[in-house]
């Protein structure tokens, strides 16, 4: 059964392992002759190695499994661990190795110089959690069913692009890309293998029961389910990377994050992800003994999103007065206790195509009445400046419910006020907010977290290409409707560029672009503040994902 | 009795089907969506929303929509939730027990200490203890259940440590005791409300009946007092107090849907809140579909048991 | 207590609590009853005959507060002397449909609804007797056989909803009857029901107390029934008596203007079981006890009173013959009034 | 079940007072108490603003969480620095005016369906009888979630929310009364003088019904402001920077464990405020039921 090839793990514990794998699999076949070997000391032996539990406390619940189907960033957590992608992403944005046996680049041959040709070679051995060797027929399936348009594919862009998928052998598939896009490495990068034996053989796969029990190869296998509680996994032993030492993984769902701040100072639950831990327990928490607290980055960063139809945000002086009329550091440093990073850009500060050399906001009353003034910017009625007509007036917009950002926002809202703009506050049910309120940019300004990029990848057509405007008929998230000919240029260009040195020359200036354009005033880079028992070792977050549990397999009590 | 029965499902039909078109028409026709959850996502765009919303069967006229989905209701199908994808009954079904649960406690604790002040309320009619009992449970009735709650998480969680600030078990627990310190402060929130109402009908209910001539007939046989309470009085007051129970239904679903926001409990109270927003329009609409058959189906098991209770009534 | 008196009520006051103060309804009755004997009393709605025989009981409600003083003595079931107006709740208990019985004017609200009749003539016999509930229930049936109910193994099993007011007025009676008292206070048995049945519920209590030689206090405003029934009669006005005497005395020649217009208002024909509204021919109200009138508490009813006495002074109960007694200060002059006309009759 | 019955003749220390409503009123020392209660808090809801140091705007985040009786600020200050007291008093007049609109919205609604359902027996009552009892058998905290959930929150939104999810109780009193006052002498000399159904049900019915109208109107400004607290309290309802009693709770949620008091001082408000109207609701069903007396 377990022929697992051994060439990367020579350790020698994993030797136990994989004869408790013999072991259960000969009590899962129930029936079959049971060889006579030694069970039971096998048995007590894997024990040693995945034991115990862990308890990661979520503030939503995980509810898609399926990783293809529309779902949201706490999802990912569960797919993470009971998934794997042809190759990862680690936390300094490198890909590593997965499924597939090396990561496809120019320089090995994987990928063609002009980007369109892409040869990738498998793992061989890798079985499903049900036992099934995966092969190259599983990659083309899960190729084929993300684009399928009977399938309710959660993404397409990107794999549309794909043609031609051929399967050489078991553990070899070619394709060709439609054009060259350096950033399909990226999203390959979080695009989980889903078994065809299992899929194909469901009458509806939207509907199919692998969506609630899924099936994977990763170093978790799914348990069991109680909804609108918890879900729990279990350790993979045939698993062909890192063997999980934690046996039991469960997420715990718990809505409320003064709830979850609570079990987590009891230790009901050993790890906060998601929302985790609200700034203003951060003091607490780092004093709690046998806590350990840790602030990780995360790609999102926070802006105020200007609709740059609406003709108050026309002229680029106003943007800038608004811009300098902003105390971010106020914000940050009392309602975020200073725990978020400033930032002048949407690229997040960890990323090799960030560009550290961009103005630094300073709030400075009397400079953006200047400006003001400057333009033309009258006060009128009111004190509200005004200009052909135009008042310097307009609603603001965010997720009702969200506390900080509902502080921030009224905080700015004063700010704004001296220097004559009036701002409206009008936050909407998330179900409003996100519709076409926010796709169709019917909205004025309002403050948004995004992660502008594509996995590790710099590409930001979807936000500030000129053709990503839905309300103008494009297809992406530019709702600013932001539309710079040279930023268009230069993000074609780096589109397509694989190498990295060339790249980043693109997005630095994309970058300075954008900060003296100013279609959405940058607040600060998002961190999350993550608490886990001291005695856990192993966790650790990656920029690069959307969600941290990514790695539980690694994790291990001390 | 079944034409009794007969008219009642008759009158539970039209009652169901204008809830679940005012529920439909007010979830399809207001902005946004399910699909504005995705709007965030790497990648996503408008034309992507509309196909995955095409997908979905979003895009057809409501009424198509609506009459696939009511027709569907009759043979078991509610649909599939827009989240999980499973069924939605099942869904329901997976929540239902800890609310049942919740409101099951609540309830029997709301009717044995509600009974116990209104009966003694009543016989000591304008003692101290009745006059406290009816001033408490007016400010009972007026105090915000979900903010007494937040006082009591805060006093008895987070200030005294005493008891969990919420869920329903701790993960790998789940013994009696640990359910039943779960189960103190959100029962304690939702009982409150039941109590005051329970004793406030309960006092009247026996003040009507305690100067009755049976109750007299009682005493006059020489009957120990808490015979006539027990036999007489409260057995006769409990009757219009069945009808009642299977009236409060609503206010109790609804009392259990703000606990367990409040406590952060599983149930359907949850589960309602996290639909709403994720705009998981097949389990909101199961939901209220299921609260109000839950409501009908409890008014008529209590006109039944009015019917075995008393043996006056005679259903026909 | 003579040895064949089973109940002897003296200076029975009953006051009510209102406001600050209490009011008195019941003022300073006397009577007993022996053994075999009926005692009627008649009078109006409110002149307080229902509270008299409530207080005998101890039966009245508990708001508004009551106060009872006098004494109403009775023989406990070793025979020994008991002040009812002395015990307390619990002692009452063992004497409350044990020693003293009592039936009620409503057949129909008097039961329980919910309980089915078998199980409500046992009840006073299990908590009395401490029987097994078998034992009882065969007590029960016995009862309602005694009292003339047909088919009694079914009736047993009935509501009092599907029983004819007879038979739930025969029901009250078994439950009065079960623990064979001394006394049975009868308030109004009879009103409530048809001509026919009233005649043979009457009967049927008559027989009863044949056979037990229980003393009965029969509570009436119909002379009718007085007529039928009782031995001796008083006649109630303002919580206090003003009238007493045998039957025959007091319904042939009454000499209290009050009890003249009572019977007066009776038609000659004897309609046995008219209704209340028969004695609304004496013109006015009951007084409110809370502000009784000065002096004779009839004299604004009375077409006999006089301006400056009446008003003024109030009449005591005075002995006209043998065991006749009546309350009125123009007696005399009356009395040869009356003569008068019944001789002319 | 009628309140236009003469009252009973009534003596004694209170007889001063001409009406006897009111005087049975002024006896249920509750409802007096809820009176004034009320009173002072709509004053202090309408004065109170002007009165303090600070404006429910003006954000001074370098004080942010100070504890009640800081400094001029009597009630703390909240997450931004802002006076707890001034939010409290303006909230309070959202709150109470919220209620107070659905309240009347409300029972517009209901004594329109009513009167017409109790009036017109046949078909058309009992259709909106049965209308009636489709929207009572029903958790209305589920329906006004759904409203609010997907419609953009404004003070007016959420008022007409309240308001038609909560006028069954009104129309179902107001229809039984309808029904027995129809049968009564008077409606009978109206309808032989040739008056028209409307004038009959709006000019006759409706004024003999207002006892139980005024009671059932009082407790649905309670329930109103406990629902609207509610649904701000999750974040559908008024949306700050306007302040509510329901979402001042709802931001000081976070903030329970740190500085208790941003919870517990709206609660008592509301508390306080229901409390009130359910005493006054109460003093009046007795005051306008003369039967109360001869209990």
């Amino acid at each position: 059964m377990s022929q697992c090839d051994d060439s990367e793990k020579g350790n020698s514990l994993f030797n136990p392992t994989r004869r408790q794998a013999l072991a259960m699999a000969v009590i899962g076949a129930a029936g079959v002759m049971l060889p006579l070997g030694r069970p039971s000391q096998a048995f007590a032996a894997a024990k040693a190695a995945a034991a115990g539990q862990v308890i990661i406390g979520l503030s939503q619940e995980p509810t898609v499994f399926n990783p293809h189907m529309p779902h949201i960033e706490v999802d990912e957590g569960i797919h993470w661990n009971i998934f794997d992608p042809l190759f990862g992403i680690s936390p300094s944005g490198e890909f590593t190795p997965a499924l597939a046996v090396e990561v496809p680049t120019v320089a090995n041959g994987g990928i063609s110089a002009d980007g369109l040709q892409w040869k990738v070679k498998l793992r061989e051995g890798v079985k499903w959690h049900d036992g099934t060797p995966f092969t190259a027929e599983d990659v083309k399936y899960t190729l084929e069913l993300i684009v399928n348009p009977e399938f309710r594919s959660g993404r397409r862009a990107g794999h549309d692009l794909v043609r031609d998928i051929t399967v050489v052998s078991p553990t070899e598939i070619h394709w060709r890309m439609e054009k060259s896009y350096a950033p399909y490495a990226s999203i390959l990068s979080w695009t989980f293998m889903v078994p065809k034996h299992v899929l194909s053989a469901a009458a509806d796969v939207n509907n199919a029961p692998f969506n609630n029990a899924p099936i994977g190869t990763g170093p978790f296998k799914w348990a069991s389910r109680v909804a609108g509680d918890h879900i729990q996994l279990k350790a993979n032993p045939d698993y062909y990377g890192t063997l999980a030492q934690i046996d039991s993984v469960i997420f715990k769902y718990i809505p409320d994050l003064t709830v979850l701040y609570t079990q987590f100072k009891t230790g009901d639950i050993d790890v906060t992800a998601m929302q985790g831990i609200t700034p203003d327990h951060y003091e607490e928490a780092k004093g709690l003994a046998e806590r350990t607290v840790v602030v990780l980055p995360v790609a999102t960063v926070e802006s105020v999103a200007l609709n740059l139809e609406r003709p108050q945000f026309k002229d680029p002086a106003v943007r800038k007065a608004l811009y300098l009329a902003i105390d971010k550091k106020t914000i940050i440093d009392e309602l975020y206790y200073g725990l978020v990073l400033p930032t002048e850009t949407y690229m997040p500060q960890q990323s090799a195509y960030y560009n550290p050399n961009l103005p630094k906001q300073g709030f400075n009353i009397d400079e953006a009445n200047k400006i003001l003034d400057q333009a033309g910017w009258k006060p009128g009625a009111g004190g509200i400046r005004e200009k052909d007509g135009v008042r310097l007036s307009f609603t603001n917009s965010t997720t009702a419910g969200n506390q900080i950002r509902e502080q921030a926002q009224q905080f700015m809202q004063q700010t704004w006020l001296a220097i004559g703009v009036e701002m409206k506050i009008s936050n909407l049910p998330p179900a409003v907010m996100w519709g076409d309120y926010w796709m169709q940019s019917k909205f004025d300004s309002a403050v948004v977290g995004i992660n502008f990029l594509t996995g590790a990848d710099p590409d930001t057509r979807d936000y500030f290409g000129s053709t990503s405007t839905s309300a103008k008929g494009g297809a992406g998230q530019n709702t600013m409707q932001y539309s710079n000919a040279k930023v268009d240029e230069l993000l074609a260009q780096g589109a397509s560029l694989q190498d990295v040195a060339q790249r980043k020359a693109v997005y630095l200036q994309v970058q300075e672009i954008i900060r003296d354009d100013l279609p959405m005033l940058p607040l600060f880079q998002y961190t999350y503040l993550r608490g886990y028992k001291s005695q856990l070792k192993g966790f650790a977050g990656n920029i690069n994902l959307r969600i941290e549990p990514w790695n539980v397999n690694t994790w291990s009590w001390a | 009795m079944p034409q009794y029965i007969l008219n009642r499902l008759g009158q539970s039909a039209v009652v169901l089907v204008l809830v679940s078109l005012i529920g439909f028409i007010v979830l399809n026709l207001a902005p946004g969506g399910p699909m504005s959850q995705f709007a965030l996502n790497p990648g996503m765009s408008q034309a992507e929303l509309d196909r995955i919303a095409e997908q979905m069967g979003l895009k057809r006229p409501l009424m198509v929509q609506y009459f696939e989905w009511f027709t569907r209701l009759f043979i078991g199908d509610w649909g599939h939730s827009f989240r999980d994808g499973r069924p939605v009954l099942s869904v329901i079904a997976g929540h239902l027990p800890a609310t049942l649960l919740l409101m099951g406690t609540a309830t029997v604790l709301s009717v044995i200490v509600g009974t116990w002040v209104g009966v003694l309320g009543a016989v000591r009619r304008y003692s101290v203890f009745d006059t406290l009992a009816t001033v408490g449970a007016m400010v009972a009735l007026s105090i915000p259940t979900f903010w007494f709650g937040l006082v009591a998480i805060f006093l008895f969680s987070l200030h005294l440590g005493w008891l969990p600030a919420g869920n329903m078990y701790t993960i790998g627990d789940r013994s009696l005791g640990d359910y039943a310190t779960h189960l103190i402060l959100p029962v304690a929130v939702l009982a409150l409300v039941n109590v005051a109402i329970w004793s406030r009908y309960m006092r009247s209910a026996t003040l009507d009946v305690i100067d009755q001539d049976f109750v007299r007939t009682a005493r006059a046989k020489g009957l120990p007092y808490r015979r006539v309470l027990t036999h007489h009085v409260i057995r006769n007051a409990l009757l219009p107090m069945i009808t009642l129970a299977g009236l409060q239904i609503p206010t109790i679903l609804g009392g259990a849907l703000v606990t367990e926001t409040v406590f952060t409990w599983p149930g359907m109270g949850r589960l309602f809140l996290d639909s709403l927003g994720y705009s998981d329009y097949p389990v909101i609409m199961g939901i209220l579909m299921f609260s109000a058959i839950l409501v009908l189906l409890g008014n008529l098991l209590a006109d039944l048991l009015v019917g075995v209770a008393d043996p006056r009534v005679r259903l026909g | 207590m003579n040895a064949d008196e089973k109940i002897s009520v003296a200076h029975l006051s009953v006051a009510f609590r209102r406001g600050a103060g209490y009011v008195p309804v019941v003022q300073g009755i006397n009577f007993n009853i022996r053994a075999g004997e009926t005692l009627a009393l008649v009078g109006e709605s409110g002149s307080g005959k229902s509270v008299t025989s409530l207080a005998v009981m101890k039966l009245l409600a508990q708001a508004p507060k009551t106060r009872i003083e006098g004494s109403a003595v009775v023989a406990d079931s070793s025979g020994r002397a008991i002040d009812l107006v002395a015990m307390s709740e619990q002692q009452m208990r063992h004497v409350r449909g044990n020693r003293v019985a009592m039936i009620f004017q409503e057949p129909l609200t008097s039961l329980n609804p919910v309980h089915r009749v078998g199980d409500q003539i046992a009840e006073a016999i299990r908590f009395h007797d401490h029987l097994s509930k078998a034992q009882a229930r065969a007590r029960a049936l016995a009862l309602l056989e005694q009292v003339g109910i047909p088919e009694p193994a079914q009736r047993m099993q009935s509501f009092p909803h599907e029983l004819s007011g007879g038979m739930r007025q025969r029901v009250m009676i078994a439950i009065a009857l079960a623990m064979e008292p001394d006394v049975l206070i009868a308030d109004e048995p009879t009103t409530a029901l048809d001509v026919t049945v009233q005649a043979q519920i009457l009967d049927l209590l008559r027989n009863l107390q044949k056979k037990n030689g229980m003393a009965i206090l029969f509570i009436t405003h119909n002379f009718g029934v007085v007529a039928e029934i009782a031995d001796r009669v008083m006649v109630m006005y303002a919580g206090r008596i003003v009238e007493q005497g045998s039957v025959a005395q007091v319904l042939s020649a009454p000499r209290m203007p009050y009890t003249q217009g009572l019977l007066a208002a009776v038609p000659r024909f004897e309609h046995a079981g008219l209704g209340q509204g028969d004695l609304g021919t004496i013109p006015g109200f009951v007084p409110d006890p809370a502000a009784p009138p000065a002096g004779c508490a009839f004299h604004p009813r009375c077409a006999f009173s006089i301006a400056g006495r009446c008003d003024s002074q109030a009449p005591a109960l005075e002995e006209v013959e043998h065991g006749h007694q009546l309350r009125c200060l123009r007696w005399q002059e009356l009395t040869a009034s009356v003569e008068c006309a019944q001789g002319g009759a | 079940m009628s309140t236009v019955a003469t009252y009973p003749s009534f003596s004694g220390r209170l007889a001063w007072f001409s009406n006897p409503t009111l005087a049975r009123f002024m006896r249920h020392k509750l409802a007096v108490l809820g009176v004034v209660m009320i009173t002072l808090l709509v004053l202090a809801c309408v004065f109170g603003p002007y009165l303090l140091h600070y404006t429910d705007l003006s954000i001074d985040i370098r004080n942010r969480f100070s504890p009640p009786l800081t400094g001029n600020h009597y009630l703390g200050t909240d997450a931004l620095g802002r006076d707890t007291a001034a939010r409290l008093l303006n909230a309070g007049r959202i709150s109470l005016t919220v209620g107070f609109f659905a309240m009347l919205i409300s029972t517009l609604i209901g004594t329109l369906i009513g009167v017409v359902a109790g009036y017109y027996r046949g078909w058309i009552g009992a259709a909106l009888m049965r209308f009636v009892d489709a929207f009572l058998s029903f958790p209305s905290v589920f329906l006004v979630l759904v409203l609010a959930a997907f419609i953009k929150p404004s003070p007016t939104m959420i008022t007409l929310i309240i308001a038609v999810t909560s006028w069954m109780e009104i129309s179902r009193i107001v229809e039984a009364e309808i029904r027995s006052l129809r049968e009564r002498d008077f409606t009978l000399a109206a309808r032989m003088v040739g008056a028209s159904h409307r004038w009959i049900m709006f000019r006759e019915l409706v004024p003999n019904a207002i006892g139980p109208i005024i009671v059932a109107a009082t407790l649905t400004i309670a329930n109103a402001i406990l629902l609207e607290a509610y649904i701000s309290f999750l974040g559908y309802g008024i949306q700050p920077p306007l302040p509510s009693w329901g979402n001042m709770l709802n931001a000081a949620q976070q903030y329970l464990g740190n500085a208790p008091w941003l919870a517990i001082i709206p609660g008592l408000a509301i508390t306080l405020a229901v409390t009130s109207f359910n005493f006054i609701g109460d003093g009046l069903r007795d005051a306008l039921d003369g039967r109360s007396d001869l209990k």
